[in-house]
C-alpha cells in the first residue's frame, strides 16, 4: 500500500497551518467560554469537576490498553485490531475467577463458571465489590493479565509468528481475523447478553481534609480501585521500560528488526516481551472497565478500540508516553464536550479532534518522543 | 476454502482452454462456480430432506448477498485492490447513500418525513451524496500516512453513524414538518424493490414475470421467492453494469496510473501524473459506488436505521473482497459469491439440514450442553452449536481470514496478471500490425 | 441460543385424518404457525418465556394427541429489525401463513411493511405497543398487546393523581417502542397539568448512562419516567443508584417489569413503580398452571398474550381450511371475536375441531377475552400496577381500559 | 591456526542458491579482504557466517566450534562482531545507546571499552546524545564500528564500509581499520573500493558468482594483470 | 491546477525516429541559443530542514545537450537539490528555471509534464506492474488517463487507437536498452541492472528535455556501467540533456563535460573535468589525498 506516503511536499503548510490555528483558536474559545460559564455558574463547580474525574477515570483505562496497542504497532509493525479484544479476554477471564472465588458455597457452579450466563448468581448476592470480596477481586486482576498475556502468545505463536516478514497489511487483516474468531469463541462460551456482575461499589465518606481540596463528599471505591491500580501499572511499565535494557532493546527492534537480530538482541524474546506488557496491560484495562462499569458483554473491547486508535494516533505510535497523552485527551474530550453537547455526540468530538489533529499534525502529537 | 481454490483451478484450467477473451472467460468462470455451488447445495438439501421451498429459498438469499457484496465489494475494490487506498469506512458511505435516498423518498406524513420524490431521484441523490462526503473525506484523509488513513476513514465512518444515531439529528422542525434522521429507530422510505411490482405492470416485462410465476407454481415454490427473485435479478444486472464500468477503468489508461499509485506514488508524480486529482476522482467515484450499492441493499427494506451500518459491516467486505482476491474485478465477484455462499449463509443451511433430521433443543448454557455430553447425550451439545451458529459463523470469518493470510494472502484467484491497458500487451503485435509506425 | 426447530419432523402426530386440508399429501401440515420473536439481543430475557409461551399450544395439542398435523417454526429477531425481517423472509418462502410475533415494536413495525404486507402474512404480535402500530394495516398486523396510548394515559394519570407528581422528565429508548410511548405519557400529562422538564433519549446497550441521566435529572422533577428494555434498564439503573441519591419515583412500563432486575442492579429499587398490561384473561389460571409444568418457572410478561396469538392462528387455519394468508385472515376475527362457543386453553382440542368443521366459536384467551377491533387492536385491556422488592415485582393494583 | 574457517559453504534465499562451495579462512589477528562483481554473493558470505541465509551445506568453524546454527547472540558471544553494509545504525537511540546495544548481551557496559572506542573516534565522545540518525553517513559508519567493537571480537567483519563515502572519508575510514587490526582485531572487509583494500589487507579473496576465483597476498593480486583487468577497473 | 499539465510543445506520439530529427533541429538552431539561454537554471537555492540548512544558495547552469556532473562530500546537499528541482521539495528560497519557465515549487507532475524528468538513486519501479506496464504508464498527455474517456463507449476508441500507437513505442525503447524480452515479466523480479535500465527507458519514454539522475551507476557492475554510459552519450547525440549525481570519479572525469561541485550546500566550484580535479579547494573538500 502506499497511500500518500513518501511525498514529503511540505509546501502544503498553509492549509495545515490554517487547519491548525483554527483548532488552537477553538481550544482557546472553548476554554475562555468554560470560565465564563463557570464564573457566571450556569456551570456548577460540581459538574465540571465531576466531568474532569470522569475524564481522568476514562482516560487512565484507555492508556491502559493503549500502551500495549502502542507497543505491538511499533514493535510489530502492525495496527493490531485484535487488541480490543484482548481486552474483553481479561475481562471474562478475570471476572470468572473472581466469581469462582468469591460465590463460593453461594452460587451454582454453572453460573459462576460462565458469568451469569444462566441470569442465576446476581451479583449482590455473590458480594461482588471491593469490601465483601477484595480477595476475589484481586486475584481476578492478577489472573486477567495472566490469562490474557497466555492468550495473546498462543495467538502470536498460531499467527503472528508465521507473518512476520510479511507486512503491516497482512498482518493487520489477519488481527481482524484474530479479533472475531477470539470475540466470538467467547460469546460461544459467555454468550452474547451483556449483563452486570459487579455489585453496587461501596462509597464511603470523603475525610473532610480530602473533601476541602476536591468537591467530592463520597469516594466510589471500585474507581478508585481502578485508578490507583491504573496509575501503579503505568508507573512500572515506566520503571521497567527505564530502569532495564528491555525498553532500549524494544526501541532498537522498532527502529531497525534485522540490525537487532545481529547487534545480539534476542528479538523473539523482545516481542514476547512486548505481549506480555501489552497484553497484560490489556487485559487488566478490561477487568478494571468492569470492576467500574458493573456491565460486561463481549463487544466491551472492540466498541472501545477506536477510542484506543485515536488515542495512540493522537500520541504519535510508538511512543508510550504519547500514548498516555493522547488518552488523557480522548478521556477528557469525551467528558468535558459534555459542557456543551448532548452525549451522544461525545465520540463524534473525540473522533473529528483526532482527525483534525492529524491534518494539523500528520504523524500525531508526540511523534519523534520514545518509547520509554 | 482450499476445496473451493481447487475446485476454481479446475474451473479455469477448462474455461481458458479456448481462446475467448479474458472477459469472457472471467464470465464462464464466475458462472460455473456459482453452477457449480448451487447443484451441490441443492443435492445436498434435498437429499437431507431440507424441502424444495427452502431450499430455493436459501439459494435465493445467497444470491441476493452474493449480488450486494459483490456491488460493495467492486466499488472497494476499485479503492483498494486497484489504488491502494485502504478505505476501512465503507459502511458509512453506504449509509450516507441510503439515507440520502430515504429522506429523498420518504412520505411527507411520515415521521420522520421526507421529501417524497420518485425513487430514481432519490438513488441518484443518494450517490450523489455519497461522492459529496468522499470528497470532503478525502481532503484530510489523502493527506496524512498510510496507516493514518484507514484509521481516518474508520473515524468517518463511525461520525457519520453516531450522528445518524444521535437524537440531536433525530427530527429537526422545518416549516412545520419533522423532518430527520429519526434516531435509533431509524427512518422509513419507498423501498426501492416497489419497482418490481411497477416493472410487471409494464406489458412486456409482466409477461416475462408472469412466466417466472407460473414456472414457480408449477414447481412449488412460493410466490415470495419468486418476488424477491425479480429484485435479485435487478441486482445481478447491476453487478453486470459495476462489473464492466470497473473493468473499462482497470483496462484502461487510467486504471494503469491508479495501479501505479498504489505501488509507488512518488515514482508516478514523477512520471508527470497528477496522482492527487486521481485519487481524488477514483475516491469519490468508488463512494458513489458504495452509496449505490448501499441503496440497492438496503433498499430492499421499507427502513433503514443507523446499526446496519457498524464497523463490522465493512470488515465483512474486506473478508469477501480477500477471499476473491484483490485487485482483480473478478475476483471481487467470486470472494463476494464465495463469502455469502460458504462463510454468511452455509451455516444457515446446515442449520436447516439438522433442524430437518434432528430434533435438537438447545440447552440454555454451554454448561448444561457439557453436563449432558458427559453423561452420553451429544444431542444437547449439538442443539447449543446450532443455537450459536451465527456467533460460530464469525469465528469461521475469523479463522478463515488468518488461513487465507497464511497460507493464500491472494486470494481464490490467486495473483492474476490483469494488465492495465486498453490493448493487449501481453504479446508484442506481429510486423503487419505493427504497420502505422514508420520505421 | 437462537430459536430451535421443534416440532418440524412431527412424527409423533400420527393420523391426518381429516384430509379436509386441500394440500392432500399425507405428510403436509394442517397447521403452520411461525414464531418470530427475540431470543438473544436487548429483549433476550423476556422474549425467550414469550417464546415458550407462543409454541406451547403445539405441545399441548400433540400431547393431547390431536389428529392434526401441526407445524411449528421458530425464528430468532434478535431484537434486530434487519435479523428480525430475514428471520419473517425465511418463514414466508417456506409457506407459513400465520406468525406469532414480533415483540419489540421497531422488528414488529419492520417485518409487517416488509415482509407480512407483500408477501400477505397474517401477523399477531404478542408484545408490541407501540400507538404506531394502529395506522398499519389491521387484516395482517394484528396484536393480543394493548396499545400504548392506554398505557401512556394509565401513566400520566397514576403520575399526576396518585403519586401527585407536577414536574416530569422522561428518558427513553431511542426506537420506536421508546418514543412512542413517552410521546403519549407526555401528552397526557400536559393535558392534565403537569409539566415536563427534559425528555432524553437514550441508546440501547451503552457502557454507562451517568450523562444521561445528568441532564434527565438536571432540574429535579417530581417523578422520572424511564422507557426501556431490562439490558439498558440494569445499566441505567445502577448508574442512577450510585450516582444519585435515590429520592426520585421513577416510573417504568411493561418493557422494565423484569423480576430479576433488583438483584442484577444490586438495589431493591423501592423507589421505583411500573405498569405493565396485566395477563387476567377468562382462562389465565388454566395458561400459567400449564406453562408453569411445562417449563418449570412461573410465566412472564406478554406470555399469555403469546399463547393466544398462536392459538387464534391455528383456529383461524383449520376453519379457513387453506394455509393461505388471505384465507386466514379473513377468519382470524371469526374465531376470536364474540359469537359462538367459548374456547380457550382449556379445551383448545376441542376447539380445532369445530374450527375444521366450520362451526361458530369465539377464542377467550390467557390474556384477555381477545377481541379484535377494524384496526388488529384489542378493544379492551386491563393494566397492572406494580412496585419492586429486592426479590422482583408485585402486583398492587389493576386498573380497566375499554375503547 | 584459523580463527574462522568457512569451507563449502552453500547458501542462498529461499530456494535459491547464491553460494556454492566457498571457502574462506582468516587467522588469528589478520587482515582478510572479499572482492567481486555486485552480486558475486560477499554480503551474502557474511550473512551467512551469522545464519541471515538459508543454509544449504557446508561448514563455518569458528574459534574450533561450529557455529552454523547458533543463534545470533550466541556467536555474538563467540567472538564475531558484525557491520552489515546498509542501514548499520539504530536512527531513533543516540549514539551513547548505540553503543550500549553493542554491549547488550553483557549484564553491564563495559566502561573501558566505551573508553577506547571513544577514544579511536573522537566525534562519538563529542555527539554522544545526538540521535544516530541524524548523523552524517561517515560518522554512522564509525558508529556502526564502534557498536561491533563494544564486545573486543576476535573477528571484525565489515561489509563496504566505505560505501557512498566522499573519497576523503574513504581515506579516513581505511585508516581507522587498520588501527583495529594493528590493536589484534582479525578483520574481514568486504570492498567494492577494491583497489584500496587490497593495497591494505593482509591477503584477498575474489568472488563471482557465490565461488571462489582467486585467493592470493593483497599486493599479488593487485599485481595480476587478469584481477586488474576482471575487477578491478583496469 | 489541472490545466498546467498541458506541457511544453512535446508531441506526445511522436515515435523515436521522429525525436531523432527534432533533436537534430536543435542542435542546429542551438549554437546560437546554448550560450544566451541554459536548459536549466537554478539560483541561490536555499532548503532547510528545521535547524538545518541542506542546501544555501546554490547557483548554477545546465547547458543544452550537456551531460554535467554534480558531486560534492556526503550531506553536501545534492540529493536536497535535485528534490527541489523536480517539486519533491519546495525550496525556501531561490528559483529554478528550466526552458526559459520558472518551476519554482511546482509540483513533481508539473515539473515533469515541463519535460525535467528524474530518475531515483534507488530504483523506483512499480513492482507488481509488469515491465511493458510500467513503460505504457509514462507517455505524457495519454486520453485514457481521463475516466470518462477511458469508460465512454465511442470515446473509447481514441483510447483504444492510441494505446496500440505507445504499446509500439514502449517496445521499441525496450529494444533500445535491449530488455525487450523482459516485456511480460513484473518490475519487482528484475535485477538490479535491469531495473536502472527499466527506469531510464521510462524516463525517456515520457519524452523529456533533460534528464536527471541521482547515482545511476552506483551498485552497478563494470560492463552493465559501460553499456549505461554508452547509452548515455547515444541519447546526448539525439539531443537531450543530462544532470548526474555520481561519486565515481572515473565515471565523472572521462564523460562529463561539465561538472558542479557542492559542499556545504553552496556550489565550490564549477568547470570543465579536468579543472575540477586540479582546483585545490575540491580537491581539500572532496577528494582527499587521493586521485
Ligand atoms: N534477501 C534476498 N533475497 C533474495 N535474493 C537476494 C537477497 N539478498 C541478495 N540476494 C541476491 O543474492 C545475490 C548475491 O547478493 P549479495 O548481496 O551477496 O551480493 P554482493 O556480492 O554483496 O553485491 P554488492 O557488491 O552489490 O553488495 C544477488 O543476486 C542478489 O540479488
Ligand atoms: N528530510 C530531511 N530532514 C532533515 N534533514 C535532511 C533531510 N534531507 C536531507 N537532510 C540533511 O540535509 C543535508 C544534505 O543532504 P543530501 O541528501 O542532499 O546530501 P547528498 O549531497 O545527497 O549526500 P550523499 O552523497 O550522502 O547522498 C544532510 O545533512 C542531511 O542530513
Ligand atoms: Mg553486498
Ligand atoms: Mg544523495
Amino acid at each position: 500500500m502506499s497511500t500518500g506516503h513518501g511525498r514529503g511536499r511540505l509546501s502544503n503548510l498553509t492549509p495545515q497551518e490554517v487547519v491548525g490555528g483554527l483548532l488552537l483558536a477553538g481550544i482557546g474559545i472553548l476554554v475562555l467560554d468554560l470560565v465564563r460559564l463557570v464564573v457566571t455558574g450556569e456551570l456548577p463547580l460540581g459538574r465540571l469537576w465531576s466531568y474532569t474525574w470522569n475524564g481522568i477515570v476514562d482516560s487512565l483505562y484507555i492508556g491502559l490498553a493503549a500502551i500495549g496497542l502502542s507497543m505491538t504497532y511499533s514493535i510489530l509493525r502492525f495496527a493490531n485490531f485484535s487488541h480490543g479484544d484482548l481486552v474483553t479476554t481479561g475481562a471474562f477471564s478475570g471476572w470468572t475467577v473472581a466469581y469462582l472465588i468469591g460465590g463460593l458455597g453461594v452460587a451454582d457452579l454453572s453460573s459462576r463458571l460462565l458469568l451469569r450466563a444462566d441470569g442465576g448468581a446476581q451479583p449482590g448476592s455473590v458480594g461482588m465489590d471491593v469490601l465483601s470480596a477484595p480477595i476475589a477481586i484481586l486475584v481476578g486482576l492478577v489472573i486477567s493479565a495472566i490469562v490474557t498475556i497466555l492468550v495473546a502468545l498462543a495467538i502470536d505463536r498460531l499467527v503472528y509468528r508465521r507473518l512476520r516478514d510479511a507486512g503491516g497489511i497482512p498482518l493487520l487483516i489477519a488481527s481482524v481475523g484474530v479479533a472475531l474468531a477470539l470475540r466470538y469463541l467467547i460469546a460461544f462460551v459467555y454468550t452474547t447478553d451483556t449483563r452486570i456482575v459487579v455489585a453496587s461499589p461501596p462509597q464511603p465518606e470523603l475525610p473532610a481534609a480530602i473533601q476541602s481540596v476536591v468537591p467530592m463528599e463520597t469516594i466510589n471505591l471500585h474507581e478508585a480501585t481502578l485508578v490507583i491500580s491504573a496509575l501503579a501499572l503505568i508507573i512500572g511499565v515506566h520503571l521497567l521500560l527505564q530502569y532495564t535494557k528491555l525498553g532500549k532493546s524494544m526501541r532498537a527492534m522498532s527502529d531497525n528488526k534485522d540490525l537487532a537480530l545481529i547487534t545480539g538482541i534476542p528479538t523473539e524474546r523482545v516481542i514476547f516481551a512486548t505481549w506480555v506488557i501489552g497484553s497484560g496491560l490489556a487485559g487488566v484495562a478490561g477487568y478494571l472497565i468492569v470492576l467500574d462499569r458493573g456491565q460486561i458483554t463481549i463487544n466491551l473491547g472492540w466498541f472501545l478500540l477506536l477510542l484506543i486508535f485515536a488515542a495512540v494516533i493522537l500520541g504519535g505510535i510508538g511512543s508510550i508516553y504519547g500514548a498516555l497523552a493522547g488518552s488523557l485527551v480522548i478521556g477528557l474530550t469525551i467528558n468535558l464536550s459534555l459542557v456543551w453537547i448532548p452525549a451522544d455526540l461525545n465520540e463524534i468530538a473525540a473522533f473529528t479532534l483526532m482527525i483534525l489533529v492529524l491534518i494539523f499534525k500528520p504523524d500525531g502529537l508526540f511523534s519523534g518522543v520514545e518509547t520509554a | 476454502m482450499s476445496d473451493a481454490s481447487e475446485t476454481i483451478d479446475e474451473l479455469r484450467a477448462k474455461v481458458t482452454d479456448n481462446d475467448l477473451p479474458q472477459w469472457a472467460t472471467d464470465l464462464l468462470l464466475i458462472a460455473a462456480f456459482v453452477a457449480a455451488t448451487f447443484a451441490g447445495f441443492a443435492i445436498v438439501g434435498l437429499l437431507t430432506g431440507v424441502g424444495l421451498n427452502e431450499t430455493v429459498g436459501f439459494m435465493r438469499l445467497v444470491t441476493f448477498f452474493a449480488a450486494v457484496y459483490a456491488l460493495v465489494v467492486l466499488a472497494l475494490n476499485l479503492h483498494w485492490g486497484y489504488t491502494g487506498l485502504f478505505n476501512i469506512g465503507v459502511a458509512g458511505f453506504m449509509a450516507v447513500g441510503v439515507y440520502t435516498m430515504a429522506i429523498l423518498t420518504a412520505s411527507p406524513d411520515g415521521s420522520p418525513a421526507g421529501l417524497g420524490l420518485p425513487i430514481p431521484i432519490g438513488v441518484i441523490g443518494g450517490m450523489l451524496a455519497s461522492g459529496l462526503v468522499g470528497l470532503v473525506v478525502s481532503l484530510p484523509a489523502l493527506r496524512v500516512r498510510a496507516d493514518y488513513f484507514a484509521i481516518v476513514t474508520l473515524g468517518f465512518s463511525e461520525i457519520i453513524r453516531l450522528a445518524l444515531l444521535s437524537g440531536s439529528l433525530r427530527s429537526v422542525e422545518v416549516g412545520g414538518t419533522e423532518y430527520g434522521t429519526g434516531g435509533g429507530s431509524g427512518i422509513s422510505y419507498t423501498p426501492v424493490d416497489s419497482v418490481i411490482p411497477w416493472l410487471l405492470d409494464v406489458p412486456g416485462i409482466g409477461f416475462v414475470g408472469d412466466q417466472f410465476f407460473a414456472i414457480g407454481e408449477m414447481a412449488g415454490i412460493q410466490s415470495s421467492i419468486i418476488q424477491s427473485g425479480l429484485y435479485t435479478g435487478v441486482l445481478i444486472a447491476f453487478v453486470v453494469l459495476f462489473y464492466l464500468f470497473l473493468t473499462r477503468i482497470a483496462y484502461s489508461p487510467f486504471g494503469r496510473v491508479l495501479k501505479a499509485i498504489r505501488e509507488d506514488e512518488l515514482a508516478a508524480r514523477s512520471l508527470g501524473k497528477n496522482t492527487d486529482r486521481m485519487k481524488i476522482t477514483v475516491f469519490v467515484v468508488g463512494c458513489m459506488l458504495m452509496g449505490l450499492a448501499g441503496i440497492l441493499w438496503m433498499g430492499s427494506q421499507s427502513r433503514v436505521n443507523p446499526d446496519s451500518f457498524m464497523p463490522i459491516v465493512t470488515f465483512y467486505i474486506f473478508v469477501a473482497l480477500i477471499v476473491g482476491g484483490s485487485g482483480s474485478n473478478t475476483g471481487s465477484i467470486v470472494g463476494a459469491f464465495a463469502f455469502a455462499a460458504f462463510l454468511w449463509q452455509g451455516p444457515r443451511f446446515i442449520r436447516s439440514i439438522v433442524r430437518a433430521n434432528v430434533d435438537v433443543r438447545s440447552p440454555q448454557t454451554v454448561y448444561d450442553a457439557f453436563l449432558e455430553l458427559a453423561s452420553g447425550d451429544p444431542l444437547p451439545m449439538l442443539g447449543y452449536v446450532i443455537g450459536t451458529l451465527d456467533e460460530l459463523r464469525f469465528v469461521l470469518v475469523g479463522v478463515v481470514l488468518i488461513v487465507l493470510m497464511i497460507w493464500k494472502p491472494d486470494g481464490l484467484l490467486g495473483h492474476r496478471k490483469e494488465l492495465a491497458a486498453a490493448t493487449d500487451i501481453s504479446r508484442r503485435p506481429t510486423a503487419t500490425d505493427g504497420g502505422e509506425t514508420d520505421e | 441460543l437462537d430459536g430451535n426447530g421443534n416440532g418440524n419432523g412431527g412424527n409423533g402426530n400420527g393420523g391426518n385424518g381429516n384430509g379436509g386440508n386441500g394440500n392432500g399429501g399425507s405428510d403436509d401440515p394442517d397447521v403452520m404457525v411461525g414464531t418470530l420473536l427475540p431470543v438473544t439481543g436487548d429483549l433476550g430475557s423476556l422474549g425467550a418465556p414469550i417464546r415458550d409461551a407462543a409454541i406451547l399450544p403445539g405441545s399441548q395439542l400433540e400431547d393431547e394427541g390431536v389428529a392434526y398435523e401441526i407445524d411449528i417454526r421458530e425464528e430468532d429477531t434478535e431484537t434486530d429489525p434487519q435479523a428480525g425481517i430475514s428471520g419473517a423472509q425465511a418463514l414466508a418462502d417456506a409457506g407459513y401463513p400465520s406468525v406469532t410475533g414480533a415483540a419489540s415494536s421497531a422488528v414488529t413495525i419492520a417485518v409487517a411493511e416488509d415482509i407480512f404486507f407483500p408477501n400477505e402474512v397474517v401477523g399477531i404480535s404478542p408484545a408490541s405497543t407501540s400507538p404506531d402500530i394502529t395506522d398499519m394495516d389491521g387484516d395482517y398486523l394484528l396484536r393480543t398487546a394493548p396499545s400504548d396510548a392506554w398505557q401512556g394515559e394509565a401513566m400520566a394519570e397514576i403520575a399526576y393523581e396518585e403519586e401527585g407528581a407536577e414536574t416530569l422528565s422522561t428518558f427513553f429508548l431511542n426506537n420506536d417502542y421508546g418514543q412512542g410511548l413517552q410521546d403519549t405519557v407526555v401528552e397526557n400529562f400536559e393535558d392534565l397539568g403537569g409539566e415536563v422538564l427534559e425528555e432524553v433519549a437514550f441508546e440501547p446497550e451503552q457502557p454507562s448512562y451517568d450523562s444521561e441521566l445528568q441532564s434527565a435529572l438536571a432540574d429535579d422533577p417530581d417523578l422520572m419516567v424511564i422507557v426501556g428494555y431490562p439490558d439498558s434498564g440494569e445499566q441505567i439503573f445502577r448508574d442512577y443508584y450510585i450516582n444519585f441519591d435515590n429520592d426520585h419515583t421513577i416510573m417504568v412500563p411493561d418493557g422494565l417489569q423484569d423480576n430479576a432486575l433488583p438483584g442484577n442492579v444490586d438495589n431493591p429499587m423501592s423507589n421505583v413503580i411500573g405498569t405493565a398490561p396485566s395477563a387476567r384473561g377468562p382462562e389465565a389460571e388454566t395458561f400459567n398452571e400449564m406453562y408453569e409444568d411445562t417449563y418449570g418457572d412461573g410465566p412472564g410478561v406478554f406470555t399469555g398474550q403469546a399463547y393466544d396469538a398462536t392459538a387464534i392462528h391455528m383456529l383461524a387455519q383449520l376453519r379457513a381450511d387453506d394455509l393461505s394468508g388471505p384465507a386466514v385472515s379473513a377468519e382470524i376475527r371469526e374465531v376470536a371475536n364474540p359469537g359462538g362457543e367459548e374456547i380457550g386453553p382449556s379445551n383448545l382440542a376441542d376447539g380445532l375441531d369445530m374450527a375444521a368443521d366450520g362451526e361458530e366459536i369465539q377464542y377467550q384467551g390467557a390474556s384477555s377475552v381477545t377481541n379484535f377491533d377494524e384496526n388488529g387492536d384489542m378493544e379492551a385491556v386491563t393494566y397492572d400496577l406494580f412496585e419492586f422488592d429486592e426479590d422482583g415485582y408485585h402486583i398492587t393494583e389493576t386498573i380497566e381500559f375499554e375503547s | 591456526m584459523a580463527l574462522l574457517e568457512v569451507s563449502d559453504l552453500d547458501a542462498g534465499y529461499g530456494d535459491l542458491q547464491i553460494l556454492e562451495g566457498v571457502d574462506l579462512d582468516v587467522a588469528d589477528g589478520e587482515y582478510v579482504t572479499i572482492v567481486g562483481p555486485n552480486g558475486a554473493g560477499k554480503s551474502t558470505v557474511m550473512k551467512s557466517i551469522f545464519g541471515l541465509t538459508e543454509y544449504m551445506g557446508g561448514s563455518i568453524v569458528f574459534d574450533d566450534s561450529e557455529i552454523h546454527g547458533y543463534r545470533p547472540e550466541d556467536i555474538i558471544q563467540t567472538g564475531v562482531g558484525y557491520v552489515p553494509q546498509n542501514d548499520n545504525v539504530f536512527p531513533s537511540l543516540s549514539v551513547i545507546e548505540n553503543l550500549e546495544m553493542g554491549a547488550y548481551i553483557l549484564d553491564e557496559v563495559p566502561e573501558d571499552r566505551l573508553a577506547t572506542i571513544f577514544d579511536r573516534f573522537p566525534i562519538l565522545a563529542e555527539r554522544r546524545d545526538q540521535k544516530a540518525g541524524t548523523m552524517s553517513g561517515g560518522q554512522q559508519q564509525m558508529l556502526a564500528m564502534g557498536r561491533a567493537l563494544m564486545l573486543e571480537p576476535d573477528l571484525l567483519m565489515l561489509d563496504e564500509p566505505s560505501a557512498g563515502l566522499a573519497p576523503d572519508l574513504v581515506e579516513d575510514m581505511f585508516d581507522r581499520i587498520d588501527e583495529i587490526n594493528d590493536d589484534g582485531t582479525a578483520v574481514l572487509l568486504v570492498e567494492q573500493n577494491a583497489k584500496e583494500a587490497l593495497r591494505r589487507c593482509d591477503r584477498g579473496y575474489v568472488l563471482v558468482q557465490g565461488k571462489n576465483r582467486y585467493e592470493d597476498s593483497g599486493d599479488a593480486l593487485l599485481a595480476d594483470d587478469q584481477v586488474r583487468q576482471d575487477f578491478l577497473g583496469g | 491546477m489541472s490545466d498546467a499539465e498541458t506541457n511544453v510543445g512535446s508531441d506526445t506520439v511522436a515515435d523515436s525516429s521522429a525525436r531523432t530529427e527534432s533533436a537534430e533541429e536543435v542542435t542546429e538552431t542551438t549554437g546560437r541559443r546554448t550560450v544566451d539561454e541554459p536548459i536549466l537554471q537554478v539560483d541561490d537555492l536555499v532548503k532547510r530542514f528545521g535547524g538545518i540548512t541542506a542546501v544555501d544558495g546554490a547557483s548554477f547552469q545546465v547547458e543544452r545537450g550537456t551531460i554535467t556532473g554534480l558531486i560534492g562530500p556526503n550531506g553536501a546537499g545534492k540529493s536536497t537539490t535535485f528534490n527541489c528541482i523536480t517539486g519533491v521539495y519546495t525550496p525556501n528560497e531561490g528559483s529554478v528555471v528550466f526552458e526559459g519557465t520558472d518551476i519554482t515549487g511546482r509540483d513533481p507532475y508539473q515539473v515533469a509534464n515541463q519535460g525535467l524528468v528524474r530518475t531515483f538513486q534507488i530504483a523506483r519501479e512499480l513492482p507488481e506492474m509488469t515491465v511493458l506496464e510500467n513503460m505504457m504508464l509514462a507517455p505524457k498527455n495519454q486520453l485514457g488517463e481521463s475516466l470518462w474517456r477511458s469508460v465512454a463507449p465511442i470515446a473509447r476508441r481514441d483510447v483504444v487507437e492510441q494505446e496500440e500507437e505507445l504499446r509500439e513505442r514502449a517496445w521499441e525503447m525496450l529494444e533500445f536498452f535491449e530488455i525487450d524480452h523482459l516485456a511480460g515479466e513484473y518490475a519487482g523480479n528484475l535485477s538490479g541492472g535491469q531495473r536502472k535500465l527499466l527506469e531510464m527507458a521510462r524516463a525517456l519514454l515520457t519524452d523529456p528535455e533533460m534528464l536527471l539522475l541521482d547515482e545511476p551507476m552506483a551498485g552497478v557492475n563494470p560492463s552493465l556501467e559501460k553499456k549505461l554510459l554508452s547509452h548515455i552519450h547515444e541519447l546526448q547525440d539525439q539531443g537531450y540533456t543530462f544532470l548526474l549525481v555520481e561519486h565515481d570519479m572515473d565515471v565523472i572525469m572521462n564523460h562529463c563535460e561539465h561538472v558542479i561541485v557542492m559542499h556545504q550546500g553552496t556550489v565550490l566550484a564549477e568547470g570543465e573535468a579536468a579543472e575540477i580535479k586540479a582546483n585545490e579547494e575540491v580537491i581539500e573538500a572532496y577528494l582527499g589525498g587521493e586521485v
